[in-house]
């Protein structure tokens, strides 16, 4: 019912499509979170996500519980990567399938919220000229 | 409060310093220099003692837009009182997704 | 930047999700609708759609300029499928890529509830002691 | 009101009938037995009196949620006036997604 990954390796939107498959779904929504190539018009060279892994995945399990409590989720997926990303690829896939689409929506975008808010993985912006860890400094 | 055991009714009246073993990840490993750093905390073993011991010792921990301690894998308030056994980590800003 | 399209074969979201691929994009939201194995608890057998072809091509279309407008989207998919579906086939697929997340998620919820008000495409469920046209009587 | 051509200006006065082809989906096509229907109209030829026609003809297009009626593949209000050489199709409520 909850399938929480964080992988070295490529994500694949496909397979976490498989994964919510579910009969009595009418509405899976999915979000794919990919590597920008400017932030505020400065061109990025990549990204490199780092995690204090099993903290991270317990946080991201607990994501998935209360959408399966709050929404009535048939299924939820959060995979999350990490390591050095490259402009187009994806750091982040979630989805959710319920009954109702309304209610898919709502989780998943709760999701990809708070887990910017509470999953302890930090992403660095690399630049041509230096780094900066985003979200570090008010 | 309780009553101590004879080894520790003598030290009673006098601090003690404890050392703890801390975790640092993102900018918090950039700020002390490593993927460990060791604090001693005298007297007072809360997260919130660890917190002002790690600002003064690394100031830039005060820039920071927010400063955060798990212990064993779940955040905790400042009110918690650590044990030296704990798995104590420094969470700087997240920023996943 | 928009792709519609009004098909009677298997719906692809792989394919979808390749479409709405952007360098400049940091969130997309997708949506798939599927055909749920039930009705308010009675079982279905199968939907079929059909659509006024030409008006709900162009009526799509609207939706997805709609949404690049509104939104800033940097590109939008909305494949819908016709014809005969059984349990757990995809309906319809919604993918919106944006450069921030919030967008995504609001521009593609759009996309689907007002695909469901002015599309002209109509589905009867399939039970095993008739069939209904959905939403046709109050 | 425009001058009329000589012959219709005999007609003038003359209520007259056209007639409008329509195409039907959905729960629509099972109201009127069929892909096609053909209306007659006297004088008004609008959308709102089509509608009208049809749930006189046909009284089970009283019992849906809405009827809509798309001339040339665009929604058309009460008000708009058909010609005989539109594209006129019935839209009863849509249920795509």
């Amino acid at each position: 019912m909850i399938d929480i990954q964080l992988l070295t390796t490529s994500l694949d939107t496909q397979e976490c499509i498989r994964l919510v498959e579910h009969p009595s779904s009418g509405g899976t929504a999915v979000f794919i979170g990919t590597v920008r190539d400017t932030t505020k018009g400065k061109p990025v060279i990549r990204l490199e996500f780092e995690a204090y892994k099993p903290m991270a995945i317990a946080e991201m399990q607990k994501i998935a519980e209360t959408i399966v409590d709050r929404w009535s989720a048939l299924k939820v997926v959060i995979h999350h990567r990490t390591g050095s990303l490259n402009i187009g690829e994806i750091a982040v896939i979630i989805a959710v399938a319920t009954p109702h689409r309304k209610a898919a929506f709502a989780a998943c975008e709760y999701a990809i919220d708070t887990l910017k808010e509470t999953v302890p993985i930090w992403k660095k912006e690399i630049f041509e000229d230096g780094d900066v860890w985003v979200a570090a400094h008010p | 409060m309780m009553k101590q055991g004879k080894g520790r009714a003598a030290l009673s009246s006098q601090p003690e310093t404890k050392k703890f073993r801390l975790l640092a990840f993102g900018i918090a490993r950039d700020i002390v220099g490593g993927n460990e750093v060791d604090i001693e905390l005298t007297d007072a073993y809360s997260v919130g003692a660890l917190k002002t011991a790690l600002q003064e010792n690394y100031p830039d921990f005060k820039r920071l837009k927010s400063l955060a301690i798990a212990v064993n894998e779940t955040y905790r308030t400042d009110e918690h009182i650590l044990n030296t056994n704990d798995e104590i980590v420094i969470i700087p800003p997240v920023s996943g997704g």
